[in-house]
């Protein structure tokens, strides 16, 4: 239904704060405008050149309504237009698309986006209790750990996956953190430390299952004709595609098998012309909150075939050094600052675009895929690339 | 506040947030057939065919009203389930949940979709995927979701 | 309307939602209530492009985008730009109503504080007034170590 | 702007203070239903959704996720603007013209009676300097309305006017909640909140929603005999402290409306302009905003009201749907503004209808005191 937009459009700087799990140093307004002031100077450009920004978080991890108001003097956008767009997890691809949007429109030329969470300020596993329907699921919703088990039994049962496979997928994505200086977990494991680490809601143990991190993620979002004026290596926006869902668990096969991802991303591979996925891509960065996510993923991805997303880390495909490296970043198992961690996405798959990647560089990348989760298994697709 | 002498200082705000949720009118029948019958109702779209529990008012395929009530009896399939082991502040109560507790989601016999609820059996190592389960109904109901205490398996 | 929905009660689930959140101060933030604590003093920060002197004081200048460094201390005396007087009630209150809430303009400073104002007539408070900080006693570190300004 | 975007379908409830029967799904399917129904369209005709709510006001974590099936995003497109429905307008819009998609559903929700108002509203203020002085909405903008009468010398029998002019309005509009005929006396006896405020002239807790399709010309034409265009719309951010402007100047709105003005080739809005939906969650909004979207001098505002310039028979008929003192809740208030002037331009408008409607201008804010500020100017398609 999503065309590809009638500008080009690119992004032409990412800038983001060194995740933690606490910054006790900054108050939320200065932990973002980290971020926005190393975006800025990744472009080598002045707040003054960009025309408005879109910002977003989750409002009940800090505890803070409308927290677009507090941010909009140090986050550079007074007397400019801001704009608040949240939709829990994917709230990071939804401003990257809202960026993409805003350019695309013709009205504006120039558009930071930011999204930003600070976990340890609030508890966070009450923040996601109340995305549960208060009358038919708080009473039994744990956050986010229980439904990606609860599901994840349901997954393994369906499919053969085994525990030893989602482990590869932890000891893969903390060890590529290594190579990336923000990332919040930097940790050299083996599967059978992932195995053997604290039981927390089965099958997921504390190693396969996300942290909790402070901090930013900001991108300039540029016209064709800003773009190269002021990047001699855009990334530019190919495709970008959402997919919601039905609002209760267990109208969903969640991770047994995400509808909303293999609807996106058939819809932004056609859009940009990608046929076989696991050649046409160089690198993909996408949003698995759990160890047991990426495998599943891949399958609705199109990386492999329904059920085979453990053959597929089996084989080292989606290593570095595969032929399609997933996650080089260390993904969300390293770093999750949730109304950042999309975004964190795009970024990263931007900056392997535009070569920028230092140590978690992958060779030659001309296409990049960057994929959000969020709401009710919901799904977003970003396609970018080094050609308009 | 830091201690004194701290030169990094915290600011507490302790929320205690109010809502009166309206469980509106599909939520209200299913609750009422609950406690005055001990039924679990799914409504169907009458298009479609598909079967909804929780009950809503819309289908989100055909997007119609849904209208027809079918009692889909107490007894259902376990899905999937995880028996949640790790302490979390619970916002309902403000102290932390007791733990361990075993949820899952049940297939109800005719239902589209699955209900989330609290799952047990003679051992919480017990449960398994593909068990059978069976509504264990509260004595004095009062119209909420927990007139249903748990699904407990039917063991052999 | 189908006959499932006659002689139907509505239901309502009450729930309170109770979560407990620590906000880091910030290195700025935490340096203008530490010396408001053990000083009695009011700081703001000079903007080093616009020369704004900001109170509260913050790290960034909205105006121009620079970082702040320069800390001024500004008076405890300063002028009413705005007031109300509160008449209603809510549990977020400091005091109960009536109460008066107003903008106060500190000398030296170019913002103005918002804050509450005490000893006053409610009759007699306009804009324009002049107005001194009045602190506790004990003192913790937040905004209100200054119980209230006060007509001069 | 090189493509147009119309509005073709409005569809809102009734506003009402406690609807304690529905849930959201039941509020956003029957203004989704209702407004395809009306429309002749499907969802499977539309491109993609927008909603519109708060975290905070809805009492959840991600408020869309709720309303998924009754605004029809089941493995469709759907994003959430967390702000004043305006901006949704200008978001929706936005995704219109960038080409992606031709259409787009577009759902503001809101039910105040299940939340706390003065803790949600005490909750936007900063945890570091602000909210522990217990501000919330309604105290700051006693703030601003004192000093905006300090400033220029606006009465507040002029704030009230507005009150009697706009509640008298709700009379004409089977939508509004709260709907009266009261003298100025009545209004300025009414319970004194924070002063100037008092209770007539501050908005009433409501609940409701309102939906909107909009459309690229070419499918707006094909779906409507009435399309209705935006042809201007910007929007501007003040600064967040309120100590950091003076509250009597509305610099964001001014700049917001010049932008927007300049989009549709408006240089004299006094003139250019027929009618005009503003957010009046307080009398003294009224004047103050008409002054910043340049209707008037600064500080003239109060004449505007005395001179009759603004009733439903006036020059330029302001709020002539009741506006937000009869009863729009937060974030659907602002799409409200949007879809009324739209229905006036369409000529849908019933007994409150406005003859020869041709421009129409409508505003919606956001956050302290209007810190932010959303200006959408709507042409009559011909």
């Amino acid at each position: 239904m999503a065309r590809r937009a009638k500008r080009n459009v690119a992004i032409v700087a990412t800038g983001q704060t060194d995740h933690r799990s606490k910054r006790p140093d900054v108050n939320i307004v200065e932990m973002i405008h980290e971020a926005v002031r190393r975006c800025l100077n990744d472009a080598q450009m002045s707040m003054e050149e960009i025309d408005g920004v879109v910002i977003g978080n989750m409002e009940h991890f800090e505890g803070i309504f409308a927290t677009e108001m507090w941010s909009a003097d140090s986050a550079g956008y007074l007397l400019k237009h801001g704009m608040k767009i949240t939709t829990g997890g994917t709230t990071g691809t939804s401003l990257a698309l809202a960026g993409y949007y805003h350019v695309a429109s013709g009205l504006f030329d120039t558009v930071m986006t930011i999204g930003w969470e600070k976990q340890s300020e609030g508890e966070t596993t009450a923040g996601l209790i109340f995305q549960a329907d208060p009358l038919w699921e708080r009473a039994t919703m744990s956050g986010a750990i229980g439904s990606f088990a609860a599901s994840a039994t349901a997954y393994m049962n369906k499919y053969g996956i085994t525990e030893e496979q989602a482990a590869k997928v932890a000891v893969k994505n903390r060890g590529n953190a290594f190579n990336n200086p923000h990332a919040h977990l930097k940790m050299e494991l083996t599967v059978e430390q992932v195995l053997k680490s604290k039981m927390l809601a089965y099958p997921i143990k504390m190693l396969d299952m996300c942290p909790t991190s402070d901090g930013a993620c900001a991108m300039i979002f540029a016209s064709e004709e800003r773009a190269k004026r002021v990047c001699t290596n855009p990334a530019w926006v190919i495709a970008g595609v959402t997919r919601h869902d039905q609002p209760f668990g267990g109208d969903l096969e969640m991770l047994a098998d995400l509808r909303t991802l293999r609807s996106a991303t058939e819809e932004a591979y056609k859009i940009a012309g990608i046929k076989d996925p696991l050649k046409d891509i160089d690198v993909a960065e996408l949003y698995e909150p759990c160890t047991f996510a990426e495998l599943s993923w891949y399958e609705t991805a199109g990386f492999c075939g329904p059920g085979e997303g453990g053959k597929l880390i089996d084989s080292g495909v989606t290593y570095m050094d595969g032929e399609l490296p997933v996650n080089p970043s260390g993904g969300v198992l390293s770093t999750n600052c949730i109304g950042a961690t999309a975004m964190i996405r795009v970024a990263e798959a931007a900056i392997q675009v535009m070569d920028k990647g230092g140590k978690r560089q992958v060779p030659n990348v001309n296409r990049a895929i960057a994929t959000g989760f969020g709401g009710s298994w919901w799904s977003d697709v970003m396609v970018l690339s080094k050609t308009p | 506040m830091s201690e004194k002498g701290g030169s990094l200082l915290l600011a507490e705000f302790n929320a205690n947030f109010s809502f009166n949720y309206s469980a509106g009118r599909y939520a209200s029948y299913f609750f009422k057939k609950l406690k005055e019958q001990k039924q679990i109702m799914g409504i169907r779209c009458s298009k479609c065919q598909r079967i909804f529990v929780p009950p809503r008012p819309a289908c989100g395929f055909c997007f119609e009203r849904n209208t027809e009530w079918v009692d889909l009896g107490d007894e259902g399939t376990l899905w999937g389930y995880t028996v949640v082991q790790f302490p979390f502040l619970d916002p309902l109560t403000g102290e932390e949940r007791p733990i361990p507790y075993g949820y899952g989601f049940i297939e109800l016999k005719g239902a589209s979709t699955r209900l989330q609820h609290f799952v047990t059996a003679s051992d919480l190592n017990k449960l398994k995927i593909g068990l059978r389960m069976k509504a264990v109904f509260r004595e004095e109901r009062k119209g909420s979701l927990a007139d249903i205490l748990y699904f407990q398996a039917i063991e052999e | 309307m189908e006959n499932w929905l006659e002689g139907l009660e509505p239901i309502v689930g009450h729930q309170d939602i109770k979560v407990p959140y620590r906000y880091s101060m910030g290195a700025t933030t935490s340096k203008f209530f530490i010396e408001m604590r053990d000083h009695k003093k009011i700081l703001g920060l000079k903007c080093p492009k616009c020369q704004v002197v900001f109170v509260p004081p913050r790290s960034i200048c909205g105006r121009c985008f620079s970082a702040m460094e320069e800390w001024v201390q500004v008076s405890d005396i300063g002028t009413l730009q705005t007031f109300t007087v509160v008449h209603y009630p809510s549990p977020v209150q400091p005091v109960p109503p009536p109460f008066i809430y107003g903008i106060i303009q500190l000398d030296g400073a170019d913002t103005g504080l918002a804050h509450l104002i005490g000893e006053a007539d409610f009759g007699r408070v306009h804009v324009g007034m002049r107005l001194q900080a009045v602190f506790k006693e004990e003192r913790v570190g937040n905004m209100l170590d200054i119980l209230y300004f006060k007509p001069i | 702007m090189a493509d147009r975007v119309g509005i073709v379908g409005i569809h809102q409830t009734k506003y009402e203070p406690r609807k304690i029967f529905d849930s959201y799904p039941e509020l956003v399917f029957e203004v989704s239903s209702q407004v395809l129904a009306e429309t002749g369209l499907t969802i499977e005709d539309l491109g993609q959704i927008i909603t519109n709510s708060t975290d905070f006001w809805d009492g959840r974590t991600i408020s869309n996720r709720t309303v998924s099936e009754a605004c029809g995003s089941v493995l469709r497109s759907e994003s959430k603007v967390s702000m004043d429905g305006s901006f949704a307008v200008f978001y929706a819009a936005m995704r219109i013209l960038s080409g992606c998609y031709d259409s787009c559903l577009l759902v503001s929700h809101c039910k105040m009676s299940e939340g706390s108002p003065h803790l949600i509203n005490n909750a936007m203020f900063d945890p570091l300097y602000q909210r522990i002085m217990g501000f919330d909405e309604l105290s700051t903008c006693a703030l601003q309305a004192n000093r905006y009468m300090y400033k220029y010398g606006i009465t507040e029998e002029q704030c009230a006017k507005v009150a009697v002019k706009n509640l008298k309005n709700g009379n004409r509009n089977p939508y509004a909640h709260r709907a009266m005929e009261v003298t100025v006396g009545q209004v300025m006896g009414s319970r004194m909140l924070a002063n100037p405020i008092k209770e007539l002239e501050a908005y009433p807790i409501t609940d409701g929603a309102c939906a909107m399709i909009l459309a690229v010309e070419d499918k707006a034409r094909k779906w409507t005999s009435t399309p209705v265009w935006i042809a201007g719309i910007a929007s501007r951010m003040d600064s967040f402290y309120l100590g950091d402007r003076d509250l009597a100047e509305v610099v964001a709105l001014e700049l917001a409306a010049q932008k927007a003005y300049q989009m549709a080739g408006i240089t004299n809005p006094r003139k250019e302009i027929d009618l005009v939906e503003l957010s009046d969650y307080y009398s003294y909004q009224e004047l103050l905003w008409l002054e910043g979207m340049g209707f008037c001098q600064r500080g003239a505002g109060g004449k505007m009201i005395d001179e009759g310039l603004t009733a439903l028979d006036g020059e330029l008929p302001v709020n002539p749907s009741g506006g937000i003192l009869s009863g729009n809740p937060i974030t659907v208030a602002g799409t409200v503004r949007v879809a009324e002037a739209a229905l006036q331009l369409m000529g849908r408008a019933g007994e409150r209808q406005v003859d020869g409607v041709q421009k129409a201008l409508a505003q919606g804010h956001w956050g302290p005191c209007g810190q932010g500020q959303c200006v959408v100017v709507l042409e009559k398609g011909v």
